[in-house]
């Protein structure tokens, strides 16, 4: 394969993030990376994956490249314009929306997740953005996938905060707290990272990375899968539709942009 | 009876000190610019701010140092990052801020929106963002009585006055919204008084030969403002495309600091939003353009 | 006055029902003599009172003559074409409304309705249409106006099934169950009676009735105002409008047809 | 992917015997008779119906035998008189009937539609329907938890199939209601499965101009049927008005018994919606009319 259709390590992450769409999936996205994800099933493996924005679009079809949930780019030929309580309550709360993207500051072993305030040395707090829909996705998706790049900040033992719940204290949890299965799937730039009422465990390999270099990179000690994968390189053709026809501006690479 | 004043009429009128005040607009979309100039003009203080996705105008208040306290689902935007006012006032512990999910304050307008104290959710179980709003007192851990299964009340929000921008507004207060309406109508619906400016004002019956697509009818609105790219530099949906250079240099003001976002306030906002669109676009040719680039999009 | 501008016992009703709109008040009404009174206040005293109709409709400019509530004359010209759930939830029992019409097979001393069942002779029970939007109505308004014929049946002591509340057992107990506050006016070919957190008490004589009818027509002894007044006619102006544009047809005045 | 499908194949496919199922339509407008037609042609039972208003098609599936419980705000036709066979089955115990109010109904299917397993209402307190339905195990009286007052928590309903009848839909399952929608849109998002049957089918994407004109969006729509006429003889609002005559001949014979009802029945309804239009109104000149006069009329 040349080297100008290697997929950037980021990219990896957008193609990875896209094999957890199934076809026929309701998905739920943010913009970013997910978006691009969910716009690479559409075109490839998933044609018939539909997408639920929360500010209330339904099934749009995405003209690139939106940079927000109330992007004219994002709202284009769908079948619904509406609002917030029918996206986030009549389709997701509803049950109807098997796949959510979230993103945020830190996931932790369980893989709860913070987008609320993170401590800074001092003790004093950083104020981020808050919840918006991720706790509503995390608490009624069957599935929540998270795109992030590994770091140790990134991945404490605890959240300082939760916002969305994984799997809260552990095992069994969830449900005690009265909310429905889930399965998360982590996809980073190092490796993949699964559970299911569980704590998160490398299942998958990105390539070129090792075991040393997830635990490096993490603040708690994942388990590891006892036959790890390598995660699978897109074929040009993907990496091509990508690039050029789902972000070519490179809003969302710009390490591509100028190569 | 016609409802149509101007800006500095209605928000007099409808927006005293410490209201809780309902924003309308997600994110670069249809954000009530031209009501919250006036709002700062006014120098209207001590306000509660509520809404989902607070972005540009929230953090505009606060700069200005009229916001006490914000119900939000979120503060920022998005690509363009976080809001640094707000950010900086609520690590300073001088403006609260209610943490929501989406859904959990569209769902205390719904409440609202129909009269009853509190809607059910399933939501927020298990997470910090639980605790805290239990602790805030507008939600209560309960049990659904048919299973036993956890569920969580969720107070009524019900604004004093909510502000939204709309595509279309005839003279008695029905409203056309184009593109989706967020948390508005609910919000609306909730609120005890109702600003909404809009692109066009038409007589009243307009959209009295298609009631169904009226999105909110008369009976929510207490007053019509007619304000051409009142929502600018917000975007409104099949009028005009938000105006990214706009957004990105208050953003860089905004990292820079208060003082930055204050001088640009006392430096922009002139005495009319038509004084501030002047200031910023002179000949008009970027509002052209944002015409021009949403019409390619729709 | 000439005979043929004298009104008819149902034309006095519903003139009588239409003095009890304010301009500018929120009425909900179902079809019949109630929205030929309110429509008949639009076009004499209050040309600012707004129609509310269950179904959905808000604020339309009625057609000569509605049959039901998703008429199509009942819907021209609205302000809105919503739901059920907008026009008794959004409106009504938000607290928006301040006066509703109202009928019933019974209406009680406490001003209580039953549209539900009522019993035969034999003890078995008379299915009836049910509640619709009544109970809400009776529950949410401010005021409620209920237009009907004075007949003892319908007006017992106490109804066999209460559907809508008026004052429940007595004063007092519509506060204790959690209803707000209520103002009632009965409106009969007899009389009017108001009641407001209290038994129904008779206030005005419909012009030839006497105290003596409405006792041997009504179910149970109702109180009387020390002062009663008789029911002003209408003036023949307003009699005009109710017959030769509001109802032309006759479709609610059949006793007044080829007349 | 379309959804097109006819109408026995719709109903044979998503309207099992003894299913809870969800009306559209309300009084003498945009009753799905066509689909309700199909459920006696396939002779269904033990339905459960729930509505707000019940009218025309819930007394013909009560006269032809096929339902055993309904739960509804009213059972009647208004100035048309009360539904007589439902009235009877149920005077005679045959039919067991739930009484609510109407926002009782709608609130119901509101919190199927937005997945919470109840909704309170401040409706119903201190009534005979609110202890029967306590006692029927779909309300409980509770108490607002930040005053104590009282307030009645209504048990989400969730129906197995809900039919309606719509203007328009898309091969997609997009559906665009005109006029009034009771209190159909909540029962659809709150169905398992929903059958539409449309004046008009369109090629999917249809309406993907204006999605904010799209009544009902496709993800909870199972099954389109295209039928003209379809809610005949009730009315389509922009499309024809109702048909009192029709409507008149029927209440006379459900006056009469429902053995007259049985026999109109067997004698009309023919192998399909098509067949009976054709045999009340061979030359078509009843629905041009009814054509006609809606026009007049909006």
């Amino acid at each position: 394969m040349s080297a100008e259709w290697t997929a950037l390590p980021r990219e990896l992450l957008v193609v990875e993030g896209a094999r957890q769409i199934r076809d026929g999936d309701l998905v739920i996205v943010g913009t970013g990376l997910p978006l691009l994800a969910a716009t690479l099933a559409q075109r490839t493996h998933a044609p018939e994956a539909k997408l639920v924005i929360e500010s209330g679009v339904m099934f749009p079809k995405v003209v690139p490249t939106p940079v927000s949930v109330v992007d004219p780019r994002l709202m284009r030929g769908a079948a619904r314009h509406g609002s917030l309580f029918e996206a986030l309550g009549g389709l997701v709360q509803r049950g109807l929306v098997r796949t959510g993207f979230l993103g945020g500051a830190q996931v932790d072993e369980y893989a709860n997740i913070n987008s609320t305030w993170v401590p800074r040395p001092d003790g004093s707090r950083v104020r981020l953005p808050g919840s918006g829909g991720a706790n509503d996705i995390a608490s009624h998706c069957r599935q929540v996938v998270i795109l992030t790049d590994h770091e140790k900040r990134r991945f404490p033992a605890r959240c300082d905060y939760v916002t969305s719940p994984g799997f809260l204290g552990g095992p069994g949890e969830r449900a005690k707290a009265g909310l429905g299965p889930l399965r998360v799937k982590v996809v980073t730039d190092l490796c993949v990272m699964e559970a299911e009422d569980s704590a998160l465990t490398v299942t998958a390999l990105m390539p070129g990375a090792s075991v040393t270099d997830v635990l490096d990179n993490t603040g708690f000690t994942p388990k590891f899968r006892d036959s790890l994968e390598i995660v699978v390189p897109p074929d040009p053709d993907d990496l091509r539709l990508l690039r050029e026809e789902i972000d070519p501006a490179c809003v969302y690479f710009p390490e591509r942009k100028g190569r | 009876m016609h409802k149509l004043l101007t800006a500095a009429e209605a928000v007099a009128r409808h927006v005293p000190a410490g209201a809780v005040v309902g924003m309308g607009g997600q994110n670069i979309n249809r954000c009530p610019m031209a009501l919250v100039h006036e709002v700062i003009r006014q120098g209207i203080g001590g306000l509660t701010v509520v809404g989902c996705n607070l972005s540009l105008p929230l953090d505009m208040l606060v700069a200005a140092g009229l916001v006490a306290r914000t119900e939000q689902g979120t503060g920022n935007l998005e690509r363009y990052g976080t809001l640094f006012a707000w950010r900086r006032a609520v690590e300073r512990g001088e403006v609260g801020a209610g943490d929501h999910s989406h859904l959990a304050m569209a769902t205390r307008f719904a409440a609202g929106a129909v009269g009853v104290p509190f809607l059910p959710t399933r939501s927020l179980l298990g997470t910090d963002l639980l605790a805290d709003l239990v602790s805030d007192g507008v939600a209560v851990e309960s049990a659904d009585p048919w299973t036993g299964r956890p569920v969580v009340l969720l107070r009524a929000m019900t604004p004093d006055v909510a502000i939204i921008h709309a595509n279309r507004a005839d003279l008695a207060g029905n409203v056309v919204i184009e593109g989706v309406t967020s948390h508005e109508v609910d919000m609306v619906r909730a609120a005890r008084a109702t600003i909404v400016s809009a692109e066009e004002v038409l007589p009243a019956g307009a959209f009295a030969d298609r009631p169904e697509r009226v999105t909110i009818p008369e009976a929510y609105v207490t007053a019509v403002v007619h304000q051409p790219f009142g929502a600018f530099p917000t975007s409104v949906y099949r009028a005009y495309d938000f105006a990214e250079p706009e957004i990105k240099e208050y953003q860089a003001l905004g990292r820079a600091g208060d003082a930055e976002l204050r001088e640009w306030i006392g430096a922009n906002l002139g005495a009319s939003f038509d004084d501030y669109l002047r200031a910023r676009d002179p000949a008009g040719t970027l509002r052209a353009g944002l015409t021009e680039q949403m019409g390619r999009l729709v």
